[in-house]
């Protein structure tokens, strides 16, 4: 399998090329079977790839040259490796679950074609995304990607509020991009190529601040991509998006495609401490401000994206703390539970005729059992529950945090990130409970919708009781003995995959997975204390502090700052520089103009049609000429 | 032996059919045999041409004024392959779609884009400084004419302008020719480089040539007459305006400005840069406070541009490279972007964003071809966009890093005004009752639009296939450190 | 030939200025015909002392063709002035400046 | 030697004061009058300059014909009215004056200055070759029909049109039908038409009353 590994992404273009040309016309409803089955093809093809057997030193494959114009040449191919093998079996795994479950859930939509259109297209452009094995081709899919997200969430594009959530998405990813760019030509005016091996090969003969540089930069990339602080305001408005592809893009996939590339690009970031500092900082601290922001919010889709930019934001912690195996399994764990909570909560939106406000929910465990039963696992696994995925995860994630802090390189700041990615669970904990009781337990809000709600079809229903498993099992077959389990050593094969050392006490490891399971037990208690026993509406919970919640429930006004300030300022400047084009660019040309016909005008008027003003010209003319004669003879 | 003479001369000979034929379709047809005539004419260049080559290939030269010794000599290089193709390819598609937006006049509208199409072929395809000012001219005329008589309410402004801009800026070359001739005692393009102009000397020819094709590219202070040629002139006009007259600026830099003065560049090169740089930004800024849609492709076209003389000016071999995928895929996505206006405004008979909303519902196959132009427009990686400007960039990055961080918020500001451009245009609910049920593409427009659409796609996919065209004859080019 | 050049020349200023005076000054057309007639007097009177002081005929002879074109003038303007009789009743330089943009 | 200074100062002054009248007074015939006084003193100047036969020619031509042609078209045209209206512009003045009196200086300087008659610029007429050839008409003949025969036949020319154009300007419209305000191109076409009709009429009436 390692001879051909372009079978992988093939599938999903074959499927998007049917669809597009045939899809409307003549396929319809066959589309979403077409889609399923080639991304089963793919995840199929991905297996094989695992079973093949990867190790760290297979030689990429190269596929074609893109350009090569004097110094600058760059060919597209892949690299094979556990972490490319990891990322893919996420990748092509959720992707199956997600398109099996649309069938169901954009049954009755009239563009369903054009969504099995867009969809395998995204899955094709995240594969040769993992697969790619240089920067360029990584930058060229790292905007396709965006493209489709940009696609998927504008799909419904009569809604403005989605066309403008779209637009708000693809520019927020491609300013991340500009720092990405900006990083790529760096590396190649300073390594001279851009395949990975030769520039992770020569990072040693660098100075450390310029690898530095490129760390922060390639950094900016990955926050625009997976919405941390600064470039986070996309992903909440990303759910006006249809939730598979919530599910999918803004919770699987996409956007843990800028913990992948920090991952990958782990030679770089290793260099310099500063940058570990920064992505372990930017990450313990979105994790905690989304997690205060999800407490707030009442859209059941916009508490998962807050909880998807915590858990990543958590990501990057470990990530920062050097931790990458633990990274990229919570990654994939979280990409199972959170799809999970996503279509679940999708299950629960189809039956609720689209009414996403969770105060119009309650009480719908009785008419949901299934649908009921997996969103609960899938938020045990989330607040990190001592047997399912998100514990295993979760702990090692924040242990790694607290070793890297306790070790004695003069990292201490990671003690406190630590201490902010414990805070974090905590709150991860409340919203998930606040979550399912607001929406599961307690009496039924609305009643008239309440009575039409039902358990939503198998093909819905299915997909979530595999992620089910998934949440649950995942977690203790492949992360079970910390530190040694099988992805450990799977991933730990990646060349220098980098494998902290500190976890060897073993009663330092199960002391801090008691403190995370307290935390996740306080937090589930109090969302029951506060929630289900006096079934507070939405109002008496601001009441107790208005302006906190005020505060959280604005989104810390961060929305409303970058549209006034960012967006507002450009389009004032637009309008100056517009102005400036109109009236001085332009003024000037036709005030040249004007100058001519003015001069023009006044010259016309010497011809007034008296002779003798004529005369007297030339007698002047004839006085000046014969002076002339006089003086110079 | 006598290909390139085939492919100039063959629209004028098509142009003087066409002014014999009688009715409207038959003008038509004859125009359309013409132009396809030496469309396949330029593949068939393409197919035999030889990439490894250094030099000229297919050079034919005949004495034309042996008094001072002019001659009419052409011959095509890797730099003029591109444009050519460009040329003879977006000719018939104009053409086409012309037979459903001019009614009046057909006969002299045709026979006046073919001796444009002559005009054109001849600028790319001449290696004598006189043959190429005489070329130059030449363009001018018909589409003086296009614009001016089948153009919209204030064409007469927007002509007369347009005129005037790319005349004076041709005059002050034509000093710029003469000095070079009596310096160095020929007008051939294969001798002068080996003759080097004095010091001095450069400077002046410099900026004369900077004059001339600054105006035609258009570069920042020289920009104004774009827009207003734009929103005046027809469809066809515009996407031949946009597609290649634009692009002979930035060829006469490459084929002349370069070679010739290497030194005036170098010292001039700050200079350049800056002012591409500021086109950039300029034109993305200005283009997304637009409120007529062919204003903002208009602007967009400065900004893309401004990429382009960025490339040029960056004496790197990857930059003049970059300069050249630039400029054939803004002139197919410009292009095809000034056709997609042209379908809007044939049915609505407005371009104004206050009136147009929500399109996509009642065109759904015209949303899908606008935006995957807007995308190829705003550099989407694997469309044509994205090869040239990257290249440009990583040129731009080479010299001075700010040009190339300033560059780059052109590319985000592109993303920005081409996105709510698309937004405003299709999305969101239909504005205008009258535009509920409109007629969706025709045959004619697609089958006009698929072509160029394959093309952005390859060049975006494997740009390298269109580089190895032209990194031979770049290399040659004397860059001075 | 006592008398030198100079005198002569200086006649010929003399007339000729007058003449300038005269075209410029009056308002009445006919005037203006007579100046230009005395300007030519200057003018040949300066010819004719320069042929015979350089002893070259040539001075006579532009003087000859001086005299044929100040007829042909005066006659072409003459009729011109009768043409216009018909129409315009009175002469005056000023009044007639319909030859205008 | 002496009579010949009296004899050209007397002349100048005359003509410069004559000159002066013709410009200064008011009526259009006294001014042509006193023109033809000022050619008259011109013509003395030939004769002094030794060059008679222009004398001649000067008063003939000048006096005779053109001065003559002036009274006529005076009297043509009843210039009764003129005396009542100013003659002259009052703005017309400040600039006329200087102009003049410039002009005046620079050429008086010019002439005051020793102007170039040095030997090499000397013609081929000497006045003892005129007195051989048997006076100044002779040197001219013999100049005028050698060097500069292509200028006469030139001058004659140009006599020749100025006398046609003379005669089709002046001629009067009344005689042709007065339908359309005569314009000069029709007016040379209708000429062509009218004439031969004319014409044919004369040869048929004798017919039809023969």
């Amino acid at each position: 399998m390692t001879d051909f590994p372009w079978l992988i992404p093939l599938f999903p273009l074959v499927a998007f090329a049917i669809n597009g040309a045939f899809g409307p016309r003549y396929l319809k409803k066959a589309t979403g079977y077409i889609g399923s089955a080639s991304i089963l093809g793919a995840f199929a093809a991905t297996v094989a790839l695992w079973i093949g057997g990867v190790h760290s030193d297979t030689p990429d494959f190269t596929l074609y040259r893109w350009v090569s114009s004097g110094s600058f040449n760059i060919d597209i191919g892949f690299v094979l490796d556990p972490l490319t093998v990891v990322m893919l079996l996420v990748v092509t795994g959720v992707s199956f679950l997600v398109h099996v479950y649309s069938i169901g859930y954009m049954a009755h939509d009239e563009s369903f074609a054009r969504f099995f259109t867009w969809l395998p297209l995204f899955v094709f452009a995240m594969i040769m995304l993992v697969l790619s094995n240089n920067f360029l081709s990584l930058y060229v899919f790292w905007e396709l990607v965006g493209v489709c997200s940009y696609l998927l969430i504008g799909f419904w594009h009569q809604r403005k509020s989605a066309a403008d959530a779209a637009v708000k998405a693809f520019l927020v990813n491609r300013i991340g991009d500009f720092g990405f760019a900006i990083g790529i030509i760096l590396i190649f005016w300073n390594f001279g190529s851009l395949n990975y091996s030769d520039v992770f090969g020569s990072v040693s003969d660098h100075s450390t601040d310029l690898m530095l540089l490129i760390a922060l930069l390639l950094f900016i990339g990955a926050v625009g991509k997976s919405a941390q602080f600064p470039l986070h305001i996309w992903l909440p408005d990303a759910m006006e998006g249809p939730t598979p592809v919530s599910a999918l893009i803004h919770a699987a996939t996409m956007v843990t495609a800028g913990v992948y590339m920090v991952a990958r690009m782990r030679p770089i970031f290793e260099v310099s401490n500063e940058a570990l500092l920064v992505v372990g900082g930017i990450g313990a601290f979105t994790a905690l401000f989304a997690a205060s922001i999800g407490l707030a919010q009442t859209d059941i889709k916009r508490v998962l994206a807050y909880s998807t930019v915590s858990q990543l934001g958590l990501m990057f912690l470990a990530l920062g703390a050097g931790a990458y195996t633990v990274a990229i399994f919570h990654l994939a764990t979280h990409a199972f539970f959170k799809a999970l909570l996503f279509l679940g909560s999708g299950s629960v939106i189809h039956a609720m005729q689209n009414q996403q406000e969770m105060s119009e929910y309650g009480g719908l465990w009785r008419r949901m059992k299934w649908t009921y039963f997996t969103f609960l696992l899938g938020g045990l696994a989330l607040s990190g529950v001592f047997p399912l995925a998100g514990f295993w995860s979760k702990d090692e994630l924040l242990a790694s945090a607290f070793f890297k802090g306790v070790a004695d390189d003069g990292s201490w700041a990671f003690t406190v990130f630590w201490i902010m990615g414990l805070l974090a669970s905590l709150l991860t904990a409340v919203y998930t409970f606040r979550m399912i009781i607001l929406t599961f337990h307690g009496k039924p809000r609305n009643a008239e919708l309440h009575s039409h709600s039902h358990e939503s079809p198998i093909s819905m229903v299915a997909p979530l009781v595999v992620l089910a498993v998934g949440a649950v099992a995942l977690g203790g077959a492949v992360g079970f003995p910390p530190e040694h389990g099988f992805i450990h050593d799977y991933l730990y094969k990646v060349p220098g995959v980098y494998h902290f050392a500190g976890a060897g006490e073993i009663t330092a490891v199960i002391s801090l997975a008691i403190i995370s399971t307290a935390v996740a037990a306080f937090g589930i208690v109090t969302a029951y204390a506060v929630y289900s026993r006096r079934q507070p509406s939405p109002e008496a919970v601001a009441a107790v502090s208005p302006r906190l919640y005020a505060l959280l429930y604005r989104k810390y006004y961060v929305d409303e700052i970058v549209n006034y300030g960012i967006v507002g300022v450009t389009k004032g400047i637009g309008l100056i520089l517009w102005a400036i084009d109109a009236k001085i660019v332009d003024g000037i040309v036709n005030l040249i103009g004007w100058t001519v016909r003015a001069t023009s005008s006044l010259t016309r008027r010497v011809q007034t049609g008296q002779v003798q003003n004529y005369l007297f010209l030339i007698a002047a003319g004839a006085v000046v000429s014969v002076g002339a004669f006089v003086i110079f003879r | 032996m006598a290909e390139l003479s085939i492919i100039i001369w063959a629209p004028l000979v098509g142009a003087v059919l066409v002014l014999l034929t009688r009715s409207r379709s038959s003008a038509t047809a004859v125009a359309m045999v013409a132009s396809l005539v030496t469309l396949a004419a330029t593949v068939a260049v393409i197919a035999g041409f030889d990439r490894d080559a250094f030099g000229f290939q297919l050079v034919e030269a005949h004495d034309w004024l042996p008094a001072i010794g002019v001659q009419y000599k052409v011959g095509i290089d890797g730099i003029s392959v591109l444009m050519v193709l460009l040329t003879a390819l977006l000719t018939p598609i104009v053409i086409a779609t012309s037979w459903l937006t001019i009614n009046k006049r057909v006969k002299e509208y045709m026979a006046a884009m073919l001796v444009l199409e002559t005009g054109m072929l001849g600028v790319f395809l001449a290696l004598d400084l006189v043959l190429f000012y005489v070329f130059w001219e030449l363009v001018l005329i018909p589409m003086y004419l296009i614009i001016g008589v089948w153009g919209g309410p204030n064409r007469v402004y927007a002509t007369v302008k347009f005129f005037l801009f790319t005349f004076i800026g041709s005059v002050l070359m034509l000093v710029a020719i003469l000095a070079i001739y009596f310096n160095t005692q020929t007008f051939d393009v294969q001798v002068l480089p080996d003759r080097a102009l004095a010091e001095s000397l450069q400077g002046w020819v410099f900026v004369a040539f900077f004059l001339a094709f600054a105006i035609k590219v258009p570069m920042f202070p020289f920009h104004t007459w774009l827009p207003d040629a734009h929103v005046e002139a027809p469809t066809g006009g515009s996407v031949i305006l946009a597609g290649v007259l634009l692009k002979m600026g930035g060829y006469g830099f490459i084929r002349y400005v370069l070679p010739l003065t290497p030194n005036a560049v170098d010292d001039a090169r700050i200079w350049m840069m800056a002012l591409s740089v500021i086109a950039i930004i300029y034109g993305a800024l200005v283009a997304m406070m637009q409120r007529d849609l062919k204003k903002l492709i208009a602007y967009s076209s400065v900004s893309h541009m401004g990429f382009v003389t960025l490339g040029i000016f960056s004496q790197e071999q990857v930059g003049v490279d970059g300069a050249i995928i630039q400029m054939f895929s803004h002139g197919l996505v410009t292009g095809a972007l000034f056709l997609c206006v042209g379908i809007i405004y044939e049915r609505t008979h407005t371009r104004m964003f206050s009136d147009l909303g929500g399109m996509a519902r009642t065109m759904p196959v015209y949303a899908v071809v606008l935006a995957f132009f807007s995308l190829a427009s705003l550099g989407l990686p694997m469309l044509s966009g994205f090869a040239g400007e990257f290249m440009v960039l990583v040129a731009a990055f080479g010299w001075q890093y700010w040009s190339g961080v300033l560059a780059l918020t052109g590319v985000v500001l592109a993303a920005a005004y081409m996105l709510w451009m698309y937004q405003r245009v299709m999305l969101g609910q239909v504005k205008n009752v009258a535009f509920l049920r409109l007629p969706d593409m025709n045959r004619i427009e697609v089958m006009a639009l698929a072509p160029v659409a394959a093309l952005v796609v390859y060049v975006g996919v494997s740009p390298g296939t269109f580089v190895d065209f032209i990194t031979n004859s770049t290399a040659r080019i004397p860059f001075i450190y | 030939m006592s008398i030198p050049l100079n005198a002569y020349l200086l006649v010929g200023a003399i007339l000729f200025s007058l003449g300038t005076l005269g075209v410029l000054m009056r308002r009445s057309v006919l005037i203006v015909f007579i100046s230009i007639e005395l300007m030519l007097q200057g003018v040949n009177l300066t010819f004719a002392a320069y042929g015979a002081f350089l002893e070259d005929m040539a001075g006579s002879m532009f003087v000859v063709i001086s005299l044929t074109v100040a007829a042909a003038e005066a006659a072409v303007g003459l009729a011109i002035l009768v043409a216009l009789g018909r129409r315009v009743t009175e002469f005056y330089v000023d009044r007639l400046d319909t030859l205008r943009w | 030697m002496t009579d010949q200074i009296v004899a050209f100062t007397y002349l100048s002054i005359v003509a410069s004061v004559a000159g002066l009248a013709t410009i200064l007074v008011r009526s259009p015939v006294h001014s042509a009058l006193s023109l033809v006084v000022v050619v008259f003193h011109v013509a003395g100047m030939f004769v002094l300059l030794g060059n008679g036969f222009l004398a001649a020619v000067q008063v003939i031509v000048y006096a005779g014909a053109i001065v003559v042609l002036f009274l006529f078209t005076m009297m043509l045209l009843d210039l009764r009215r003129h005396e009542t209206e100013r003659t002259v512009h009052r703005r017309q003045i400040w600039l006329a004056i200087p102009i003049a009196v410039l002009l005046f200086a620079e050429v008086a300087w010019i002439a005051i200055s020793k102007p170039e008659t040095s030997e090499n610029l000397k013609g081929a007429f000497p006045p003892q070759t005129i007195d051989e050839l048997g006076g100044s008409a002779q040197a001219l003949a013999t100049v005028m029909f050698t060097d500069y025969l292509l200028p006469f036949e030139v001058a004659s020319v140009l006599l020749l049109a100025a006398a046609i154009g003379a005669m089709v300007l002046a001629r009067n419209p009344d005689e042709e039908s007065l339908a359309s305000p005569p314009d000069m191109i029709e007016d040379a076409a209708g000429t062509d038409e009218s004439s031969e009709q004319s014409e044919r009429e004369l040869s048929e009436t004798p017919a039809t009353h023969g």
